[in-house]
């Protein structure tokens, strides 16, 4: 068993864990807390699953993992502003319940 | 493999601030109340930290290493001072006095 | 290398331990404190697998910035007196399938993960054959400014409509009294007097080595994130109801710079993107670094501008 | 000459957005028309060139894949963006009227707006597999923002749930997207398809990628986000939404299927696409006829058209395709009419219940005759190019003696012109009481009526699209997939 | 035979920072578990500088150095959060 294959192990079982927590939590913050370590699993991913160089790991996954790390920083940040306006607005921190036909 | 002299100090340093480290943590697990465990984890993480960086320093034996480690160790003096002081007020007062809600 | 493996087992064994508790916990608060250290351990994931530059940008952005933005997030809500703990779930209809589905996938996953074998002529490893042709040393940054540099243009664009997104969601234009530390603290001053020059040096010095050896715009930017993050904390700079032309100048600086030097190439008779020299690169990463910081601080900040305190 | 117009299509916009965050309000207006004006012309070397047979490249920075990122323009990544530029320069001559760039509102929507059309425009020329991650994030946060700008809780509502599910969406795309880049060592989607081999590995990566994909395409069953906030957005952004945003994906799907051997995945694979998709056309008609609200009934239309796509997996044939990019074009022009339609007279009304709508015939007779002339494309009537998408797709099914597909068009049609009708007849109805008339400036009358047009000439096009369309099929034909002959 | 030692020496701070996990657990107030989040970033400090001397890839101080000054924003931006005592 080598360490990637445990990188690679987890990374996958933590992915999972947040599609499940993505869907099933109730809190809007925890979806993203949910998404957020759905991300750095799939980042783990990206670079285990590119293997490695006589230079350490695949240079051009380091820099997509890099880029997706900005992206969902990014993404979050605005999330985050959504839902603090979101909650002022309508006191929710939840999306449950339908959006309604009337 | 053979160990140098100067190996077996930096080893031996860094076991003991690993000591240190783990004093600290059974300080925070075993404490009865939350200063008395920020005293332990502060202190002896503060400690762990130094010796941790004069074994690294002893065993890296290049002056350049040893200098960014001293800086480290000094920073992370300071971080852990402020850090644990405001944890202090926090446990004291509540949330910080000066601090309020955005006004809508 | 057995303890390596030992190491490996027991961050992948906690990470997975971890995701699970922040995923089916009840108090926010205590979840959030796991996500942290989640990031962190996700670092230390990095600097195992090899990957410094990445450890960098995860230390910053993934761990920090991600950790703190959250925080910040909590206490609006707390502040507008949201509950922290989330009502027990009442899905259970939902909850079982969907930890079925998320087994399965976990398990395909993994399984076929391991049917992956390198193929022998990547384009990562010709991103190493062609790295000397760049006049880069660090393969990263030939990527993400050279070889992919329209990848990276379109993540500034990202970022860019974070900011342009949270400021139309912003609602009313009130900068808000924002949660800050009491100054009267010597220690505070103290923390200022030292960590914010220590940020601003490690940031130019990021920055600058990012050509060669780990390091860039995005690490340094994160850093100098931390900069402003911690003098919007402290309330050494407030937050301002309207944008002036500096801030909007700065918030662009570096789509702009990676936009305007890609396009020109076309006046060159070269392809757009394509970059003339060295002198560019730290152009573009310049600007880029300072983009960074401008957007994530005020994204942090809730705020449209920030500038020294008015009496 | 191509080199040109490739740069002008992405990046005139993404500067107009750039000045126009720098600049004065005063010059926002100036700005937004001048960036959008220069796309038209960009696209006249493109389309010229395809039709002269030539794949038209740009390796950007001057590196070729698999080392660099490279632009392709073939016949449907013209035809892409000769609906994305037609539907975006209308839809903006509504969105001037209706966000004028000068005030707050238009502030905040104009620099969006622009980048999601440079990133639109981005994704449908990318070849590279990344590349196309990070456009798709960008049009997802984009849009996401666009539909919240107004900052109604019900919009924002909609807003978050769109943009936790694409996110999660793009997630699987990158997982995917990992798995590919392992398996062939290249992130170039042409190269990919040319280096992969069928085997469970490529099944679950094609699986992965299609499932984020549809589920930012809003196929049933993933499809939980879209009503809501195609329903609840502003006007000019559900135009947008339904008539490109979902296509994006969509598009990324029968790229990566019919050029980057997602195909490999195999016919069972297929066959489940396009079960997928007589599900949506069945069940989202359905429950279009089941709304009460105008804008909803239009955005679960969408998901019914959407499903029409679908059936080209299953099909696979030349002239299943050829009905597919159509139907994808004519539904991208009558559904972007259909929402300006929708929500100018939602404003004029004060409420989008369909029972209000009694008696808005005759007051805003322009308003319901872009509705009607764009919903008589929906149902595929002729003379639009609704229906001759329908028609297309019908005797493709028939060739690949597929009765099953015959018969979901076919039904799909009737259930679309039920509610189309529904909504057409209560138009005409006799008024419950004659609701008072709001007297309107001059300037804002003037704004109402440029609505109003924008809405109509979008209708215009889509019936248009039917009389002439053998350009059109010409155009797509050149590009047929490889390997689909006939 | 250093090998061995750094590498042993990870794992105890490992295993010490995931210890500090018991008292997130437990609390019983917010100040607790930011304790536990300065434990943890001390400790995470030390194992990254062993690690840089483990690996031998320098650059990992680099990241040390950013995690001690990130420790300290992370604690400021928890002050302020409201503590337990307090909710209703």
């Amino acid at each position: 068993m080598t360490s990637t294959t445990v990188y690679l192990l987890a990374a996958s079982a933590v992915f999972g864990i947040g599609v499940y927590g993505l869907i099933v939590a109730d809190h809007i913050l925890r979806k993203l807390l949910a998404l957020n370590m759905m991300g750095s699993a799939v980042f783990v991913f990206i670079l285990t699953v590119a293997g490695v160089t006589p230079e350490g790991p695949d240079p051009l996954a380091q820099a997509l993992v890099l880029t997706g790390i900005v992206i969902a920083v990014a993404a979050t940040a605005f999330a985050l502003a959504l839902m603090v306006r979101m909650f002022q607005e309508t006191g929710l921190t939840s999306l449950q319940g339908h959006d309604g036909d009337d | 493999m053979t160990m140098g002299l100067a190996d077996l100090i930096g080893a031996t340093l860094l076991v003991l601030g690993c000591a240190f480290y783990g004093a600290g943590t059974v300080g925070l697990l075993r404490f009865p109340d939350v200063y008395n465990r920020l005293h332990a984890l502060t202190k002896a993480d503060n400690q762990g930290l130094l010796l941790v960086c004069a074994g690294l320093a002893v065993l890296s034996g290049s002056w350049g290493v040893t200098a960014l480690l001293a800086v480290i160790w000094l920073l992370g003096l300071t971080a852990a001072a402020v850090s644990a002081h405001l944890i202090a007020r926090h446990a004291r007062h509540g949330p910080d006095p000066g601090v309020s809600a955005e006004e809508p | 290398m057995t303890i390596g493996v030992l190491v490996d087992v027991l961050l992948a064994l906690s990470l997975v331990g971890l995701s699970l508790q922040v995923v089916t916990g009840r108090a926010l608060f205590r979840d959030l404190v796991l996500f942290i250290l989640f990031g962190l351990l996700i670092a230390l994931s990095w600097a195992r697998l090899g990957a410094p530059d990445v450890a960098l940008a995860e230390a910053a952005i993934g761990a920090g910035l991600t950790g703190a933005l959250m925080l910040m997030a909590y206490r609006r809500l707390a502040a507008g007196g949201a509950a922290d703990v989330s009502p027990a779930r009442r899905r259970p209809l939902l909850a079982l399938p969907v930890a079925a589905l998320a087994g399965i996938l976990v398990a395909i996953i993994g399984l076929s993960a391991q049917g992956v074998e390198r193929v022998p002529d990547a384009a990562g490893t010709l991103v190493l054959q062609e790295l000397s042709a760049t006049g880069l040393g660090n393969p990263i940054t030939g990527v993400l400014l050279v070889f992919r540099g329209l990848d990276t243009m379109l993540e500034m664009a990202v970022l860019l409509v974070a900011l342009l997104g949270a400021w139309a969601v912003l609602g009313a234009a009130h900068p808000g009294r924002l949660h800050q530390v009491d100054r009267e603290t010597p220690l505070v001053s103290a923390l200022l007097t030292t960590v914010a020059p220590v940020t601003l040096l490690i940031a130019t010095h990021l920055l600058l080595v990012g050509t060669d050896a780990p390091g860039g715009a995005f690490q340094a930017g994160a850093v100098l994130t931390g900069c402003g993050v911690l003098l919007v904390l402290t309330g050494t700079v407030r937050p301002r109801a309207a944008a002036g032309l500096l801030t909007k100048l700065l918030a662009i600086a570096g789509l702009a710079a990676f936009a305007l030097i890609g396009v020109s190439a076309l006046a060159l008779g070269r392809a757009p993107m394509t970059l003339p020299g060295m002198w560019a690169v730290y152009l573009i990463e310049t600007a880029m670094m300072l983009s960074i910081a401008l957007t994530m601080t005020l994204l942090f900040a809730r705020s449209r501008a920030l500038g020294p305190e008015q009496r | 000459m191509t080199t040109e117009a490739l740069t002008l299509l992405v990046f005139a916009p993404l500067a107009g957005a750039l000045v126009m965050v720098v600049a004065p309000r005063r010059a926002a207006a100036p700005i937004a028309v001048l960036s959008l004006l220069t796309l038209p012309p960009a696209l006249v070397p493109l389309t010229r060139a395809v039709r002269a047979g030539e794949l038209v490249q740009l390796p950007l920075a001057g590196f070729a894949a698999p080392l660099g990122i490279v632009w392709r323009v073939d016949a449907l990544a013209v035809t892409m963006l000769l609906l994305s530029v037609a539907v975006v320069l209308l839809v903006s001559l509504h969105a001037l009227a209706s966000f004028p760039p000068e005030r707050e509102s238009g502030q905040r929507f104009w620099p969006l707006w622009l980048i999601l059309v440079s990133s639109l425009h981005a994704l449908f020329l990318s070849a590279d597999l990344f590349n196309l991650y990070v456009t798709l994030e960008l049009v997802t946060l984009a849009g996401v923002a666009l539909i919240a700008v107004r900052g109604e809780p019900a919009a924002m509502r909609a807003a978050m749930r769109y943009l936790l599910l694409g996110l999660m969406a793009s997630l699987f795309y990158l997982l995917a997207t990992a798995l590919l880049y392992g398996q062939t060592g290249t992130l170039d989607l042409y190269l990919v398809g040319e280096r992969l081999e069928a085997g469970g590995l490529t099944a679950i990566a094609v699986a992965l990628m299609a499932t984020g994909l549809l589920l930012k395409a809003a196929i049933v069953p993933l499809h939980v986000w879209l009503p809501a906030a195609h329903g609840k957005a502003p006007g000019p952004v559900s135009a947008v939404l339904s008539a490109l945003v979902v296509k994006a994906a969509l598009y990324i799907l029968i790229r990566l299927w019919f050029w980057g051997g997602g195909g490999q995945a195999g016919e069972h694979a297929a066959l489940l696409l396009g079960v997928l998709g007589a599900l949506a056309i069945l069940y989202a008609s359905a429950a279009a006829i089941a709304q009460r609200r105008l804008k909803m009934l239009v955005a679960y239309s969408t998901l019914a058209q959407l499903g029409y796509v679908m059936l080209l997996f299953p099909l696979a044939s030349a002239g299943a395709y050829r009905a597919v990019v159509f139907h994808v074009v004519a539904h991208g022009i009558a559904k972007a009419a259909m929402f300006l339609a929708a929500a100018n007279l939602l404003r004029a009304l004060g409420s989008e219940r369909l029972q209000r709508l009694a008696g808005a015939g005759s007051r805003h007779g322009l308003d319901v005759l872009a509705f009607a002339l764009a919903g008589v494309s929906i149902m595929g009537l002729p003379p639009s190019g609704g229906f001759v998408a329908k028609w297309l797709l019908l005797a493709a099914a028939w060739q690949e003696r597929g009765w099953a597909w015959v018969v979901v068009i076919s039904v799909g049609s009737l259930l679309a012109a039920v509610y189309v009708f529904r909504v057409v007849s209560l138009a005409f109805a006799q008024p419950l009481r004659e609701p008072e008339r709001a007297a309107s400036a001059g300037e804002e009358q003037g704004r109402a009526q440029l609505t109003s047009v924008a809405a109509l000439l979008l209708a215009a096009l889509a019936i248009v699209l039917g009389l002439a369309s053998a350009p059109l099929i010409a155009l797509i034909d050149q590009g047929l997939p490889p390997g689909m002959l006939r | 035979m250093t090998g061995i030692v750094l590498g042993v020496a990870v794992v105890f701070l490992l295993l010490n920072l995931l210890a500090g996990l018991w008292r997130i657990g437990a609390g019983p107030t917010a100040a607790d578990r930011m304790l536990a989040v300065l434990l943890f970033g001390s400790t995470t400090v030390a194992v990254l500088l062993i690690m840089a001397e483990w690996q031998g890839d320098g650059a990992l101080r680099t990241v040390a150095l950013l995690f001690v000054m990130l420790a300290t924003i992370v604690t400021l931006a928890f002050v302020g959060t409201p503590s337990d005592r307090e909710r209703p």
